[in-house]
């Protein structure tokens, strides 16, 4: 068994498992080909399969330097590529699912939560906090796909209510990065309210003309677009991420034929006129920053709301 | 949905029949022979079993019910409740989706807007309608109608129906996610009472976008949830045979929804379900309309909006150290 | 000579005339078949060819009793429609055009002012007033074809503007039939600059939140189309009316292929979720005013305006 | 439009060029004999023929250099004008028309929002920029950049090239007309500072659409107009060789409009058109649109609308009894 055999039966017994945890759509499940001693050195590209050394992909912001495929980020390195070195101050973590439904398939939600939390090491499907971007404060908030394929259950909802009352109270802009199947079928009908809750604080923010940047990245999909992550004043995506409302295997079904093979990637969408741009991860944050810096100069000029300067940002988390 | 059809019996209903058709048979033979007695016993299984069967449905068998072919449809209750039905048509953009009906009627002498989604009887309605899954024309012809009730202070009835937004190449590539986004935040913003009644099936965000409300109603045999019972089972049983059971492990029924604290109201249904009797479920519909349009008539614009804001912010089940 | 090739000739001098006073659109002109002595008895049907009795067919709204073909109405016969007899008051029955251009083609403008006052009996291409729908106060306005095509220039967005105000001083509904070839070129920019002056007005009408219903008949195009005509909350149109932006001539021309036959027609518009309604003529004014009941009731009790049962409706006019 | 071209000539110009090249050839010779009066001479000609040229355009003239296709486009002025420039995309139901750009400029330190139509400078970007004729989605592309410039008190500055709105099948399906009315009712309501610049061909309702603004400004030889001249002339003389005459009937100039008072300012160019000297266009544009900007921020945002609505309700001429 060479090296590439050996990466790929790795590959493979981790996408079963991952699938077990199940997501609500049909996402091939890309599991991080890393994960220990043995592959700590290398990483199969996912674009183009190339072999490459770890520590340069990172450094690359994980985007392949051969074909630029850009590489699923952890929500802990979301906020680390967007946020001042230092400046992240998480919010509401201690916020934790519970089992409103006595949920249970092959496993019991209770063991999904667990199992995730261990395979992600994260507490929930998301990150919210405060920080600051080329020195300018912002809310943000990045979803975390291994956490049962980034779902949006009640916490996920929770999180990001709170982040967005805490960007209307200070004034500061809303930044949310979405990676997720969708709803969290596991706790039912109060997952679909999570799209109700979301959308119906974003219209508060809206009404309070407040900046809502909302980045897509792969893959986000289901109640997640089809809520939070569409109702961006300015939407974004990373390059060849996949985004929809139903998974292509459920269209494919349903209207009996094979979808293009570019459908539902970054760049249809823009064609589609459904969002405003494409941005390779490495321009990101000076693009998010730049947009943050024009809209809120205007804001402060109508609204006469205190300048960012002088709000004592983390004196009154 | 006019002339009185006979109904088509569901599995779980088969004992009935067979009792019903043995009773019936029975009957015409003691006419002749003028012994009663095991007719009448056999009349006494009838409404036991028929009790047992009605008493005890499981999810499964209410989201059967909920898709009974003959069951009310949005398009009855909304002809039913009210003389005055003017339909309005289309999104302005290119097209008027038959999935979503919409338009003007009066209830209790005040003009409402309803809207629905609609499901069509025959092969030919099915094709205008598209089984009743909405496209994304279809949410922005409902956000239309939402604005033209809030310009003119109509009260919002939507009446649910769809097994989801329809999942297509078209809807993806004219953005069903930012067509159903839209209608969740702007439903959120309104200042009129909107009432969405949840009558046969509410699938999933195809069935919240008409349902930011802030009251929502359920027939008895209706359901409501994430995802289909077939598609959960599918995923996470890794077969559609186990739907029995993800419809109850994910708890879609009225009664379940409402101890979840979801809904506000569950609409009763005769025994066997609405397709039973039209006119009964349309009256029951009516009230519960009007009693909630009414205390919902006591709120300001303002109030109105926060109400539904607020509703919807609880909802939820986390912990919080 | 038969009787039918004495009506074609007649018809065919009739729409050259027509022709060479020019309509900003390719529209085929449909000349009235009935203007002298000669045929002031039979009318020939534009949609199926058939005789008819002059007289029944005016008692049927000019609807043709064979093939419900919907002949066109002069403005005066499109209010005695819609208004409740004796109730509608004319307004600005005196604002005239001009020759801001000093415009001349084969002819001068001027001239085509005067024949068009002729041929039409009417002073320009729009009659606006007050008056009632089933008791029910309203504002309406109804456009001539027969003068220059129902061509807008500066008289007919005076005309709309100020019954649109009137409507807003006295909150009442507005409703206006359209019939039109689009902008009137002999007023240039003016013409143009009509369409922009039009919606802003019904900018002010919609921020009122007060009901305006926009009837399309046959035919509407152009910066009519492009402006008020499309602005109604409600938009009806009368069956087989062609309605559009371009003319099928431009169209087919631009894109070298040959149009459907229903194209921009009425039905056509409804199929493609343009308008609410396609209302046959005999229904028009029974169904406009329960639209108007409808709305004012709810108005009222939001607004708290006066009644309009208690306002004097022609004592201030 | 980079890099410096040679300048394609128009018709008109045709003198101009001959004696160019008569001065070139006689220089050479020169260069050997000596004799340089007769350069000189002709030079004086050249200048004399060039002012009467230059200074008596006829509008059909104008209409030429207004469409001449090395002009600078809205791009190139956006681009030009200021060192920030995101483009935005899309209409977020189906399309981002390429013939409807629009995104955020920074002018004097202030954040902008800019919107144009835009031509292609080739078959491929004609393709993907329809030869400037927006599709109703572009229309509503731009509606939403509207929207989102008043959320955020953005000035909105448009720039207008375009032979008109595109008359297509699919244009009207999707409901040009009522794409185009929405943007007139809705410019008119803004509440922020709107300025256009007519920087080419302003083509009818189409150009109208992106020009309800509280300050209308027009480059010297760009048009202006309810039809084209050939549309025109092609209806009322019945024949499109009348285009100059309907060209001059239909008072389509710069100057002409500004006496109609239908426009509040003419831009300057360069002798021969912009396309002679792109920076200077670009120079004289954003001075202009500067001085406009300054003078709107005197004004409330009620008084911006209210401006805005008056100059329109203005507009026309007629007599009243
Ligand atoms: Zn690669
Ligand atoms: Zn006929």
């Amino acid at each position: 068994m060479g090296l590439k055999d050996f990466f790929k039966n790795r590959q493979l017994k981790k996408a079963a498992k991952l699938a077990a945890n199940g997501n609500g759509h049909d996402l091939k499940v890309e599991p991080p080909v890393c994960d220990d001693q043995l592959c700590i050195l290398w990483t199969k590209c996912q674009g183009c399969n190339e072999l490459l050394y770890t520590s340069e992909l990172k450094k690359n912001y994980s985007v392949c330097k051969h074909c630029e495929y850009h590489h699923r980020l952890t929500a802990q390195e979301r906020i680390d590529l967007l946020a001042d070195y230092g400046s992240f101050l998480e919010i509401d973590e201690n916020i934790l699912p519970g089992d409103p439904l006595n949920f249970k398939d092959l496993k019991p939600y209770t063991v999904r939560l667990k199992d995730a939390q261990k395979t992600s090491n994260s507490k929930e499907a998301i990150i919210t906090g405060i920080g600051t971007i080329n020195n300018q404060p912002l809310a943000i908030g990045a979803m975390e796909f291994q956490y049962i394929g980034g779902s949006m259950g009640s916490v996920v909802g929770e999180k990001i209510v709170r982040l967005t009352e805490r960007a209307i109270e200070k004034r500061m802009p809303l930044v949310l990065v979405s990676s997720s199947g969708g709803a969290r079928m596991h706790e039912g009908i109060l997952s679909l309210m999570q799209m109700a809750k979301t959308a119906s604080t974003l219209k508060k923010l809206h009404e309070e003309k407040l900046l809502y940047i909302s980045l897509l990245t792969e893959p986000t999909f289901g109640g997640v677009t089809a809520s939070f992550a569409m109702l961006g004043d300015i939407l974004i995506a990373e390059p060849q991420a996949r985004i929809g409302f139903a998974g292509r295997r459920v269209i494919e079904e349903t209207i009996k034929q094979k979808l293009p093979k570019d459908f539902q990637t970054a760049e249809y969408l823009l064609e589609n006129g459904q969002i405003d741009l494409v941005i390779p991860r490495q321009n990101l944050k000076n693009i998010i920053s730049e947009l943050i810096r024009l809209h809120f100069k205007s804001t402060k000029l109508k609204d006469e709301v205190m300048p960012f300067s002088q709000i004592p940002l983390f004196a009154r988390i | 949905m006019k002339t009185k059809q006979e109904i088509i019996p569901l599995d779980f209903e088969k004992p009935l029949i067979a009792l019903s058709k043995q009773i019936s048979e029975l009957e015409e033979k003691t006419l002749k022979n003028g012994d009663s007695k095991i007719v009448g016993d056999l009349k006494n299984q009838y409404e036991k079993v028929k009790g047992q069967i009605y008493k005890n449905l499981s999810p499964i068998e209410r989201i059967k019910i909920a898709r009974h072919p003959q069951r009310p449809y949005p398009l009855d209750y909304i002809q039913a409740i009210s003389q005055t039905w003017y339909e309005l048509h289309g999104d302005r953009t290119g097209k008027d989706d038959g999935a979503i009906v919409g338009g003007l009627i009066e209830i209790d002498g005040q003009t409402v807007m309803v809207i629905g989604t609609q499901k069509g009887r025959d092969i030919k309605e099915n094709q205008k309608r598209n089984f009743g899954m909405p496209s994304p024309e279809g949410y922005r012809k409902a956000l239309r109608f939402f604005y033209h009730a809030e310009k003119f202070n109509f009260p919002i009835v939507t009446f649910i129906d769809t097994p989801g937004a329809y999942p297509g190449l078209e809807a993806e590539a004219h953005n069903q996610s930012h067509a159903i986004a839209m209608n969740l935040r702007e439903l959120a913003g309104l200042t009129v009472p909107v009432i969405a009644v949840v009558t046969g099936e509410g699938g999933s965000g195809g069935a919240l976008a008409l349902s930011v409300a802030n009251r929502v109603l359920m027939l008895e045999n209706s359901v409501y949830s994430v995802i289909s019972a077939e598609g959960c089972a599918a995923i996470l049983w890794r077969t559609k045979d186990k739907a029995s059971e993800a419809a109850s492990a994910l708890k879609i029924t009225a009664q379940d929804l409402y101890e979840l604290g979801v809904i506000d109201e569950i609409i009763p249904e005769v025994e066997g379900g609405a397709h039973y009797d039209h006119k009964q479920a349309c009256e029951n519909v009516l009230n519960s309309i009007k009693n909630h349009l009414r205390e919902l008539k006591e709120l300001s614009p303002e109030e109105l909006k926060t109400d539904r804001q607020e509703k919807f912010r609880r909802m939820g089940a986390f912990s919080s150290i």
